[in-house]
């Protein structure tokens, strides 16, 4: 094991893999000659070239539907699109032609296709660049909507991500690119699926579903709540279509509690579709109601004490644990 | 093919006779859905391609049986030319388990790996940059097939045709565009939407040659497209062609066309038909019989006919194929279990 | 009162505001020669004219776009996008701009947009023409998004969201053109509001909440519960964001059983993001978990057979009441 | 004016040396914010205009008060140049109440309905169909105001480019397009981006008039923007210019510029510096004197100086700004109750 960065083990994902196979290959605004927004794919271009990986003109639509017919043409594009908040100028491509080929032309073409793109706020860019539209995407039949929060399941599932035979969105968090953890060594090869969330941490007393940064924070609380008695037991989703329901489900049966920590806004979002989700399949399990954790319901103001203010924080998670778990339970 | 029996744009008298029968079959096998929706045997939209039966086979025939298209919801003329077979068209129109898309795309939605044929958009002008994507892993292949994508005039006008164009030409990709410029989309005339009069400048705009053809002359089609598919092919990148054309039917089924006038629709089917044309050429020319003529038609009708007998006879798709073709790898929203209504 | 289908419902209020506001003016692809895709601007050109009933070409960014800066310089433009599908090729501009700009420019510019666009499924129109995205609208703070089922609450809203100082997505059903209804007589002046639901009929046993198409299979899934004993209670949530959380409280504390029946997808959509709001503000009432109604999580597909599967009907809407309600209940 | 003191191109000397003062205080302006945002009292992103000057003056001099400008993220430019306080511009870069924005925009974000200034917007291209609309409702209304969109050379890879010129075009939108080419999209250079080596063909695609300008010539600059903008006023519709210019510094503030040389960066600071080559020429030809200039730079960078400490000194919003501006009417997302965090 060593300890690398968030983007490293993006960068060591996309180069073993596109080692592996020359049908692999990445697109989009400056990931060559620039290295990448986030610097992800930073040295890449200087390792395969210009074939292999290509700076694209400021055309969402182009190169998203360029990537899809690549993919059709049997290749494996990695496309990169530079920031979630601009995946909208591609979404009718991601919608109405990636998602739904395979099913309307009854099975036969195919899309292995990986969308990589960074979400988020906390970096005071503003309402246009501080958002999170996983929900969206997560609502499609046709797709897949994955959201790592650590180094290790950042390069274990990019690279699930690659070899899947289907539409993968793989969001990233603009705050995340310099969180380190722990990564096999170069050359261990591992991947995780793309369809398993993972206890983060274990507890009996509520049970704080989380994904992307927000695990982080969650974990920093989890801590917190320990000091006073309260074990949190920490699910991190990593996917969100599909969603791992049976991991939630049997921590949820034991702890009887949830809170659900997300960055994103809480109405028709992340949050209240899981909330819906496990009252469907646990009802009778839940001894109080699902606390929801979530950014201002505004757009991201550029202040930083405004911006603070809007995101979710650590007393925030602490706060909605308190309001479900009695004293008693903790310490009778 | 030997030299000797050249006659026209390079064509055997034979390819000659294929096309006609081909643009006759076009012409009858929709004829024939139309009928087919009236009984209301299909449903959804269907767009019909009667009038612009020489831009299809024109192209088409100028394409190696290797290469690819695609085109947008007005498509059973490009599948047909690709040479799907007509009663897996008509299946697909009725919705059922033999059609090309099993049912599940109808009218809009026709797809063959085997034939090239990749859809059926029915998103204006999405299959542009989809095409660009094609071209490139050909490119990337190292292989020297090409692109054909057709769209209409009123696909110029989204940002797609723009951003489709700029990209193919800086990568040099082997796709060739043809407009099928029918002079309306949906109630919009042409010129009330383009802010230019022709696709040259905007061929210009892109430094990609660009030609505007009679749409109505299937040779003309035919020679225009030869050249744009050798450009392609030869790795000069990609070209732009603007075709131009007229549907005799309205946008689709459900349109009475009330934005034009009756006289302009007759004029152009007495004068300009795509059919009419070939065949008094062939016949001028004397590369072609009436009775061989009468023959194509003849078969075109007949095939025409066993394809909607076909799609009559053939069962709907079982309700298990709701849940089918979602996903490659069958997951679904939630994993571990699958949730059916 | 007449009885009169929605798409005159809509017209009559498209024409009247414009004849009392010269500063609203219509704009979309074929809605003038054409008289609209679906003849909701029929005759419109005639009467007013080209400066106020206005063909566009096929490009959703640029006349969305437009139809924001039309707003911001002082005008009221009612958008016609023609189906809510092709709205994915302007969400940029409805998210990043018009659900923005009042908030991110310090509260100076107000943009007084309509957007209408029909959505849904039922006419075998495919997996590209058959979706409804409105959740994906109402989780955008800075829009309103509203859904009216009746030729009434059409005509009433549609006049409500011209003289609303917000942009508003006024989502609408192709299915529902031709329904018919009661409307006041022409020249008698009413509104609706664009934030409250209505319930539409009345009963004790069970809380059913829908919206759009859904409304009429769900009175009629009523009226068959009736005849077996069971009284439901129907409410028309007519707006999704923002939602009238009271007065679906109000019901379900009554009725302490909830079924909500949509005609979109079911993960991440409205439904569930409703039911969570209802677990988070009615958990001890519930007797019951909440049921679901959704179109069947797969893209749409053509065939008559496979689309009546995958749309929910009124058997659909029977049978999940028929989960949650004990014949005690009804009988006892 | 007399016709008398005319100099250069029809304007004054007191004009032209606010030209130049305004040049000066966009520079010094700047400075002064990278100096703060290294301080740490700027966040997020910044996108220095630095090289730029000759373009926003230039263009907005040609304009009238009441004319209406959009831009991009990168304006702090156009914002001073149409006449915003350098204080307001700077607390909204220290996101403080007393910003243009109440601090809720930051740097991309700038807006005053007074002056004109319609944003500030951060997706490339996204302006320019607003713009088409603002003007939109200028023909409307039947005023005699126009619109002039700036926006940069990447700007015009996007669809929205394409969209908005036809649509401007068709509907004779009293608007000037101003490409602000400097070279650059964050690390893309424009001859990679581009299929054409000049706006002028897609003026043409566009039937649009359209021209190239050197943009580090603030006279040149206003001399075509202001035929632009009679071609506008006049009724004749849309005009593109081309201005070609180079940004100094990185693209935003965290660009270190790898992607282009120091040699280059060099070449053009020193031999194309917009203010310097302006300076001689209002030297060359006794339109001012070296004190003048030098007094119109000391005021500058007292302006400067004062716009950050009027910044510094202002206070942060109260946290209840959050909750405000979401919708006109206060209307939340549950009727009846305001749910906040
Ligand atoms: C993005 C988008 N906008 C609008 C529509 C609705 N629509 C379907 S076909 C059509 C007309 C297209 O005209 P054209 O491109 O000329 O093709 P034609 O129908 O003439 O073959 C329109 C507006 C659509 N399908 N997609
Ligand atoms: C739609 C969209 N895509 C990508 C970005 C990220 N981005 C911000 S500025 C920029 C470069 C734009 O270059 P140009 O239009 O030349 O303007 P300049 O920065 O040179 O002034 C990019 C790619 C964005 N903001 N919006
Ligand atoms: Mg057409
Ligand atoms: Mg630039």
């Amino acid at each position: 094991m060593r300890t690398i960065t968030y983007r490293d083990a993006l960068r060591e994902a996309i180069r073993e893999e596109m080692l592996r196979d020359e049908r692999i290959f990445i697109l989009g605004e400056d990931i060559a000659g620039y290295g990448g927004t986030y610097a992800v794919s930073k040295g890449l271009f200087e390792e395969f070239g210009e074939k292999r990986v290509r700076d694209t003109p400021l055309a969402e639509e182009a190169i998203t539907g360029a990537a899809i017919g690549a993919a059709l043409g049997g290749l494996r594009p990695i496309l990169e699109l530079m920031t979630i908040n601009f995946s909208l100028l591609a979404s009718d491509l991601l919608v109405n032609s990636a998602a739904k080929f395979h099913y309307m032309f009854g099975g036969q073409p195919q899309i292995p296709l990986v969308v990589r793109m960074p979400g988020g706020g906390g970096a005071q860019r503003g309402a246009q660049h501080s958002q999170m539209f996983e929900s969206w995407y997560a609502h499609i039949p046709g797709l897949k909507v994955v959201m790592p929060a650590t180094p290790y399941d950042a390069k274990g599932m990019l690279k699930s991500a690659v070899r899947d035979p289907n539409p993968v969105l793989f969001i990233e968090h603009e705050l995340l690119y310099n969180v380190k953890g722990e990564v096999p060594d170069e050359g261990v090869e591992y991947t995780v699926p793309l369809d398993r969330g993972e206890v983060k941490r274990e507890g009996q007393h509520v049970t704080i579903i989380t994904f992307s940064r927000m695990l982080h924070v969650t974990l920093q609380a989890a801590e917190e709540l320990a000091e006073e008695g309260i074990q949190a037991e920490v699910i991190d989703l990593r996917s969100i279509r599909p969603i791992d329901i049976d991991l939630i489900l049997d921590s949820v049966k034991k702890t009887n509690r949830v809170v659900i920590a997300e960055e994103g806004w809480k109405y028709f979002g992340t949050g209240q579709g899981l909330a819906a989700l496990i009252y469907e399949f646990a009802f009778d399990y839940m001894d109080a109601p699902i606390q929801h954790v979530n950014s201002a319901d505004v757009p991201m103001p550029y202040s930083k004490v405004l911006e603070r203010a809007a995101l979710p924080n650590k007393s925030d998670v602490v706060n909605a644990v308190k309001a479900i778990v009695p004293q008693a339970l903790v310490h009778g | 093919m030997a030299i000797s029996d050249l006659t026209l744009a390079g064509l055997t008298r034979t390819q000659l006779l294929e096309m006609h029968y081909k643009m006759a079959l076009l012409r009858r096998f929709e004829e024939k859905s139309a009928e087919e929706y009236t009984r209301g045997k299909i449903g959804g939209f269907m767009h019909l391609y009667i009038g612009q039966e020489a831009v299809g086979i024109g192209a088409i025939t100028a394409l190696r049986a290797d290469d690819k298209i695609l085109s947008s919801y007005r498509e059973h003329g490009h599948a047909i030319a690709k040479g799907m077979e007509p009663r897996a068209v008509m299946a697909e129109l009725f919705g059922k388990i033999t059609g090309c898309s099993k049912g599940k795309g109808g009218s809009m939605h026709m797809w063959s790996n085997e034939l090239g044929l990749m859809g059926g958009n029915g998103i204006v002008a999405a299959q542009m940059p989809i095409a660009a994507g094609v071209a490139l892993s050909m490119q990337y292949q190292g292989l020297d097939t090409i692109v054909a994508c057709f769209f209409g005039d009123g696909a110029v006008d989204e940002g797609a045709f723009h951003e489709s164009l700029n990209l193919a030409s800086i990568w040099k990709l082997p796709v060739v565009y043809i407009c099928e410029n029918n002079q309306y989309s949906m109630g919009m005339a042409v010129e009330k939407a383009w802010a230019v009069d022709s696709l040259i400048p905007r061929a210009v705009a892109y430094t990609l040659p660009g030609e505007q053809v009679d749409g109505m002359d299937v040779i003309k089609v035919y020679e225009a497209a030869k050249r744009a598919v050798e450009h392609a092919r030869s790795g000069k990148g990609p070209s732009l062609l603007e075709v131009k054309t007229y549907r005799f039917r309205g946008h689709s089924m459900t349109d009475p066309a009330y934005y034009r006038s009756r006289e302009e629709e007759q004029q152009w089917r007495t004068s300009r038909d795509p059919i009419g044309f070939f065949e008094k050429k062939l016949l001028d020319l004397d590369l072609a019989t009436q009775a061989q003529l009468d023959e194509n038609d003849a078969r075109a009708t007949e095939i025409a006919e066993d394809a909607a007998e076909f799609a009559e006879n053939s069962p709907f798709p079982e309700l298990e194929e709701l849940y089918t073709d979602v996903m490659v790898d069958n997951s679904t929203a939630l994993s571990y279990r699958y949730e059916k209504k």
